[in-house]
């Protein structure tokens, strides 16, 4: 169905205009890395490539950066293990708690992060006796990270059916030969997908952190957070983001490359 | 103007500190040390290679040490009391809440070299001491200015009162600090305009005193454009002109006008609260001979130069003002004035026993403060 | 003949919905069997407990006169074909095809071959590259049924695998369907809804209703001597004649079908002597529907039923029957075709009863 | 699943007893002596009353004007740009989501200040900064949550089958009537589930605010400034069960109209 | 007949491909028309073109006279049936057939009335309140055919509107529409791959052929003349005769087609006499097919084509029937019914050709 010619020219009109305000903050990010001045007033009198060398030797931001993808990296790695799994267990079994159980899953990214790092903290500090490190971070990003895998992985497996699967051990394969060879390449791109949002949803998360962070372990968004607040340092952390919101760019690309499903299903899951 | 410095040596207003054994002698360093620090405090040169004062230590005691930051002091007692700190930059609004907890030790003076080069008029103050017993190594002070634009403010201020009684003349680019010690700068003002209420000392208000106070700033409200607490919001404020005026830190002012922001800084006649930071040491801590080489070092004529230069505050040890860059940096920071020193009100943690001395009536804690904070911000 | 598959007090209950009750059932080998049903009368079902996907309530099944009842499905010498194919979306059709040797871990070889012969029991050698998505409906269907048949099972599952197709290509699947079936030897058990289809294909035809069967037997006996007016009204168009209108045209009380093949239509003025050997009656020609192949005329009788009539267009002009629109007809059957039904026990379903003439009576409410 | 069913839902029911029990203010250890304290505060100082009112109606807010922004350009996406459009605007939307937080916060207090972009771009239209404050807050907030309503909206929209758009053209309906009436109410679960996100991420946001927020203060910072700052740990619990309890209200209406399917 | 709907040179290209292609047809005012055509072929564009969700390459597009070429689809009064029947799943029943009046702004009562009317017309009073998800397959296409008709239409589009039903139901559905259409006398424009539907209820079908109409003819000149080998085998089964076979059987060179019903089928000693007025061809029974009202025989030629005989079930004993098979017969049938084929343009779908008996051909590649 075609809409109707005025109807889409104002709809193209809304969003390139809404796309503009998206990314005009972003672009102001990238300008502002080369203000010369160090609050960033506007409209820059001078611009200096200062704070690219000045950040190019800033061995924090980079220990900071390399934390945080491995945060990230394992955060997501662990949703893809336990999100795959629940949305299995969920289907599988047709429990009476079904609800209760999507709902406990979707809780951690529905509260408020502030609520989920204090009480994390509280648990792992007083109640498990767990020191804050590398550990408890991933561990918290975990625990908010897992909803995105689960949805992806949750619609996909409510549109496949359990026909293939069945059609599978028809044939004579086992339950873990079937899902090595039926639902796991099908559920490939719906993981890629939930992947994707969750390494972005660790990246960027701070309040959490926060909480549930050690002294010994910076990540990313701590450091800026910590950074902002330090005299002069301000703009080294706009170089930081600009090298961020370029570099942004290629985990996506990627994905996309790999599966044009991903996408899609990348809507249907945050 | 009356002094600042009013409380008596013997330390806060008669509360014992726990018993916390104090360290004897030196040994062997532990190889590792963990410090909780206000941004700046402790640099490592990963945010500036050139800005290192934690890489010499490294070298020389041979403790490797990690940093963790914080943004206020309510914070930094927070992640003091998860132990995992061995050492803390406590401000004086922080470091009695410590004492008392037990978190930290008594520091032994004696075990330190560089504790003798320390201006007296930081030694066995409120803050950092409890009856005569140091708790930490003094490390570098400063005031709350009053900050303002030059092409904005005239006539120039001179009193506390144009961020107050008439703080509508500037109405909606006022700025002031947001935290509930900022209730001190209130109460510090209603000390000189309104006597009746008695306020001796701005962190020792009673129920009536603490409500005054209160008012003040609920006033202010309706003329501030917003509460600032980091650098870069007030430093940006002022250069755009969201702010003209309120209180500020010196190191703000020096960013500023090297902004070409026209803006002074002054020292009203009522005097200001300030801030005065002393390295303490966690109470059983495991590496406390990495420790204690750690408050040495900090207050080393060379790191004490580096840091008052880069966070931007007077340095506790005056040696320390030949080493600075900037040789006009102490005088900047009127480092070595005690009499500029002594017209600041440091922040200190309000407890209950009123530290005036007051016996007969119940002073409001820090508990009160923080929920009348909320009030005042509605 | 040795025995395929025997079911034995079969039930199969979904919270109170009883889909397969108390079922007994044995197919033989190397039959082609179907079953027939309404939706929702278990057919699927029972298929599904025989393959092993659901766990009956009660009874045991037997495939090759083992008990299988608690094995799950890879452990069973049963392949299904799926009624939307289930071919995997992620692998080329060889794979597809490999797919059940591969887990049993049949070397490549010697699957690689299989899998050929296999695309080519099908017709579609050559195939083997493509992907699923490039393969038509029909295509597919023979994917789906290659992919079981390479692994030689003792009993081949279809459910309604001919539902999508259109009814051109659906004609050339049943007797392309039937032929390989003739050609492998292997049990066919065929679920559908399609009564035609069931007559041209089966051997045997077990019609389903609310979980039990209603009538098993060969698809002749099926159709001229229906069990029940449920299976007579579900199999084939059928005339109900029942209470004041069999006592009028047949002479007794009861339930009797005839069916439209049967019952000529003459002129009124060309009334057959009466020999006992016929039925006759009379009546107005309401509707004439040209099928094609038939000519369907829809006569109300004067004793008060609506019958119709089917007639071969042997002729090139149906002029003639469409002309008799609002005549008087005579309609004449011998006593030979009509049905006696025992039980009253359903509805006929969809029937063409005394008072509805051509009303549609929803079957699936 | 284990660990989220138990560790989670233990952390947060930790939470909740800890709100049960007290602080000594001045030392700022927890005293583990039962008292319904804190929620007596809560109720019946006036200012958290007026500062959750504040939170919850910003908050909705946020999701409404996000919600109005992101349908259109879901709309846009799901039915209008072709395939390979519609793959380069989900990228488009998803971005954003990387830069840092705290970044685009600060680029927008650098817009909204009085001598930044939008004063100067407005200045020859006469619009003028809203400066800081809460329309700050909730122009910022909605800036940087409105990928997490777009993406939600948008799958929806893709769901739904083009012929519900034909049928109702066909039977007369232009394109505002069928908009009104066939596809926003379908697209309603969809929207509820956008808006979970964007209304749980305002609720809790304490960062924003204090960038931008002027002299206001949210929810948020009064469980921060308890937790981080004043140490009153059992206080804190005690205003996080605020947000808590809301949110699985607002989850509860959710699940209802079928929201909890579309995330 | 005043024309509902006139089509002059209408195309629509998607790309390369010529989904229609200059197209001419008129529909008269109140006629049941069909259009017929395997997948692919251009009906469902046609349709969409006629509502207005498409907008012709080429071409014009009138509706009672007027030209609507370039109108949106809500400002013509045509209404559409859809395939998978587009039923509003947010709204009731009666919301869903009120709707085309609602957004018309006729008031609550008058609308309310209409409703009511419509669902009685599609026998579904009492409904009003259900929810669409709480109906059956056949009650919802009945539903959105009200949807379609509450809002009197000049034409009503119907895209394969039974499609999805059972084939029991199905039937029902066809008799049930053509009495409805009767009823309200609104010009239907009907799509279907089923061809038994198509010539039951239809005045007049087009039978599409990529793009093209094919031919565009009643069901009884479809089924009795098809124009091509391509309509000949796409309605109905069809015995084509073609080369060297039709020189031996019929006589002249050409392509012939025979309908199964119109042959007879003979024991080779009752040759009939050679008049001229038949053609007899001799050949052996190779398989017997029971549909159940009637019999296929598919007859090997000695000639060398192979033909299916279609015998009606008149007798309750099919047996003899199921004998013939491997006999020799002959097979006779006049030569009027002898169709004889233009244009050879299309190759025969599905048609059971000389050389490839009973082998499927995909129409759907
Ligand atoms: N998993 C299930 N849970 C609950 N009820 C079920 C389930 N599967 C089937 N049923 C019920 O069992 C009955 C038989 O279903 P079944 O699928 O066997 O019918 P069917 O004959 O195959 O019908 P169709 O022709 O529609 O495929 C139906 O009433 C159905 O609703
Ligand atoms: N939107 C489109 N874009 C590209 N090609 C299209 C589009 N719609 C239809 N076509 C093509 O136009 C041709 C005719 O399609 P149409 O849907 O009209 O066929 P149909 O006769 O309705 O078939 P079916 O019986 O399968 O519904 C087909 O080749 C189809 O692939
Ligand atoms: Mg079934
Ligand atoms: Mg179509």
């Amino acid at each position: 169905m075609k809409l109707s010619p005025g109807l889409r020219a104002v709809l193209r009109v809304f969003t390139v205009l809404l796309l503009v305000i998206i990314y005009t903050p972003l672009l102001l990010v990238v300008l502002n890395s080369f203000n010369a001045s160090a609050t960033f007033s506007w409209p820059p009198q001078e611009l200096t490539l200062h704070w690219w060398k000045v950040a190019a030797d800033s061995t924090g931001a980079r220990h900071a950066l390399w934390v945080s993808i491995q945060v990230a990296l394992l955060a997501t790695l662990i949703s893809l293990v336990l999100g795959t799994m629940a949305s299995l267990a969920m289907r599988r079994t047709r429990f009476f708690g079904r609800n209760v159980v999507s709902l406990l899953i979707i809780l951690p990214i529905a509260l408020p992060g502030i609520v989920t790092g204090i009480a994390l903290n509280n648990a792992f500090r007083t109640v498990l006796g767990l020191e804050l490190g590398f550990l408890t971070i991933v561990v918290a990003h975990a625990t908010f990270c897992i909803v995105t895998v689960f949805n992806n992985v949750q619609a996909r497996l409510q549109r496949l059916g359990t026909n293939f699967e069945q059609a599978s051990m028809d044939l004579g394969a086992g339950r873990w030969t079937t899902f090595r060879l039926v639902t796991f390449p099908m559920l490939r791109s719906a993981l890629l997908a939930g992947a994707l949002l969750a390494f972005g949803l660790s990246f960027d998360e701070i309040v959490v952190t926060t909480f549930t962070a050690g002294s010994q372990q910076q990540t990313l968004p701590i450091w800026i957070f910590n950074n902002l607040f330090r005299p002069n340092q301000a703009p080294v952390v706009n170089v930081v983001a600009a090298v961020l919101v370029l570099l942004s760019a290629i985990p996506i690309y990627l994905a996309q490359r790999l599966s044009s499903g991903v996408t899609q299903s990348a809507a249907a899951a945050p | 103007t009356d002094s600042g410095d009013s409380s008596s040596d013997s330390g806060s207003g008669g509360f014992t500190a726990p018993d916390v054994p104090m360290k004897k002698s030196l040994g062997e360093t532990e190889g590792e040390v963990s410090i909780l620090a206000w941004p700046g405090y402790a640099e490592n040169g990963s945010s500036d290679p050139k800005v290192d004062w934690v890489t010499p230590f490294e070298k020389k005691t041979g403790c490797k040490a990690s940093v963790k930051t914080f943004n206020t002091s309510d914070e930094a007692v927070t992640l003091m009391k998860t132990g995992e700190y061995d050492v803390v930059s406590a401000s004086g609004d922080a470091s009695l809440r410590l004492i008392a907890s037990g978190d930290v030790q008594p520091v032994n003076t004696d075990l330190l070299t560089n504790y003798a080069d320390i201006s007296s008029f930081l030694k066995d103050r409120d803050w950092n001491s409890v009856d005569g017993q140091m708790y930490g190594m003094p490390h570098g002070w400063g005031a709350n200015l009053l900050m303002y634009r030059t092409d904005t403010v005239k006539p120039a201020p001179t009193s506390w009162s144009a961020v107050f009684d008439e703080a509508s003349t500037y109405d909606g680019k006022v700025t002031a600090y947001d935290s509930p010690i900022y209730i001190a700068d209130a109460a510090l003002y209603l000390m000189n305009t309104q006597p009746d209420l008695g306020i001796k000392n701005p962190y020792a208000l009673d129920q009536d005193q603490l409500a005054a106070a209160v008012d003040v700033l609920k006033k202010q409200k309706e003329s501030v454009s917003e509460y600032w607490s980091d650098y870069l919001k007030e430093i940006q404020a002022f250069t755009t002109g969201d702010s003209v005026i309120g209180t500020t830190w010196q190191v703000i002012v020096q960013v500023a006008q090297g902004e070409k922001v026209p803006v002074q800084a002054i020292l009203p006649d009522e005097g200001s609260t300030g801030w005065s930071d002393t390295w303490m040491v966690k109470a059983d801590s495991d590496h406390s001979n990495c420790a204690y080489a750690w408050l040495d070092h900090m207050a080393s004529p060379e790191t004490q130069a580096a840091v008052a230069e880069w966070f931007g505050e007077a340095p506790a040890n005056l040696k320390a003002c030949d080493l600075t860059s900037d040789p006009k940096h102490c005088d900047n920071y009127h480092a070595g004035d005690s009499s500029y020193a002594d017209k600041i009100w440091y922040w200190t943690t309000p407890v209950e026993q009123c530290i005036d001395g007051r016996k007969d009536v119940k002073c409001t804690n820090y508990g009160d403060w923080t929920q009348a904070w909320t009030e005042v911000k509605g | 003949m040795p025995t395929a598959i025997s079911l034995r007090g079969l039930s199969k209950h979904f919270g109170d919905v009883k889909a397969v009750d108390d079922l007994d059932l044995d197919i033989a080998d190397g039959e082609f069997f179907s079953m027939l049903g309404p939706s929702g009368s278990g057919k699927t079902t029972v298929l599904r407990l025989i393959a092993g996907f659901e766990q009956p309530t009660a009874g045991r099944i037997e495939l090759g006169g083992k008990d299988v009842t608690g094995r799950p499905p890879f452990a069973r010498d049963v392949n299904t074909v799926f009624q939307d194919y289930a071919i995997f979306p992620h692998m080329s059709v060889r794979q597809n095809v490999e797919y059940g040797l591969r887990v049993k871990r049949v070397p490549r070889a010697d699957r690689r071959a299989r899998a050929e012969e296999a695309l080519a029991t099908v017709r579609l050698e050559g195939y083997g590259d493509r992907r699923p998505h490039q393969l038509s409906g029909g295509q597919r269907q023979r994917v789906a049924l290659a992919r079981a048949l390479v692994n030689r099972p003792q009993v081949l599952l279809l459910d309604e695998p001919l539902g999508a197709l259109d009814l051109k290509l659906r004609r050339q699947m049943q007797i392309e369907l039937k032929q390989i079936q003739r050609d492998v030897g292997i049990t066919f058990v065929f679920v559908t809804h399609d009564q035609e289809e069931a007559l041209t294909m089966s051997d045997r035809i077990a019609v389903f209703n609310e979980g039990r069967i209603e009538q098993l037997a060969t698809p002749v006996e099926l159709y001229e001597q229906p069990a029940s007016s449920f299976v007579a009204g579900f199999v084939g168009t059928s005339n109900l004649l029942e209470g004041p209108v069999a006592r009028d045209v047949v002479g007794s009380d009861g339930q009797f079908v005839v069916r439209p093949e049967k019952v000529s239509m003459l002129a009124p003025a060309d009334a057959p002597a009466e020999d006992g050997e016929h039925c006759v009656a009379r009546g107005t020609v309401r509707e004439v529907v040209y099928l094609g192949a038939a000519t369907h005329s829809v006569v109300d009788l004067d004793a008060g039923a609506t019958l119709t009539v089917a007639h071969q267009n042997t002729d090139r002009s149906i002029d003639a029957a469409l002309e008799r629109r609002g005549q008087q007809v005579l309609l004449v059957w011998s006593r030979d075709s009509l049905v006696p039904l025992g039980g009253n026990d359903a509805v006929p379903a969809g029937s063409t009863t005394g008072r509805q003439p051509s009303s549609p009576e929803e079957n699936t409410p | 699943m284990l660990w989220l069913g138990v560790a989670y839902l233990g952390a947060l029911g930790a939470l909740f007893i800890t709100s049960l029990w007290q602080q000594n203010d001045f030392t700022g250890a927890i005293e583990r002596v039962w008292t319904l304290d804190n929620f007596r505060d809560l109720f019946t100082i006036d200012v958290y009353r007026t500062i959750t009112f504040r939170t919850i109606a910003i908050a909705a807010l946020v999701t409404v004007v996000d919600a109005l922004l992101a349908f259109p350009i879901a709309l846009y996406m799901a039915k209008v740009a072709s395939p390979r459009l519609q793959r380069l605007l989900v990228i488009s939307v998803l971005m954003p989501l990387w830069a840092s937080y705290l970044v685009k916060a600060y680029a927008w207090r650098g817009m909204l200040s009085e001598n930044g972009l939008i004063a100067w771009l407005g200045a020859p239209f006469g619009i003028d900064t809203p400066g800081y404050g809460l329309p700050a807050t909730t122009i910022v907030l909605a800036y940087l949550w409105l990928p997490y309503m777009i993406l939600p909206i948008y799958a929806g929209l893709e769901r739904l089958p083009d012929s519900l758009w034909e049928a109702s053209a066909d039977l007369g309906g232009g394109a505002w009537t069928t908009l009104r009436r066939v596809v926003l109410p379908m697209a309603f679960p969809a929207i509820v589930a956008g808006s979970i996100f964007t209304f749980s991420l305002s609720l809790g946001d304490y960062i924003a605010v204090r960038i931008v927020g002027g002299t206001s203060q949210l929810l948020g910072n009064v469980v921060y400034d308890n937790v981080g700052a004043a140490n009153n740990l059992p206080f804190a619990a005690a205003v996080a069960t605020i947000p808590v309890v809301v949110m699985v209200i607002y989850l509860a209406a959710a699940r209802r109209t079928g929201a909890l399917e579309n995330l």
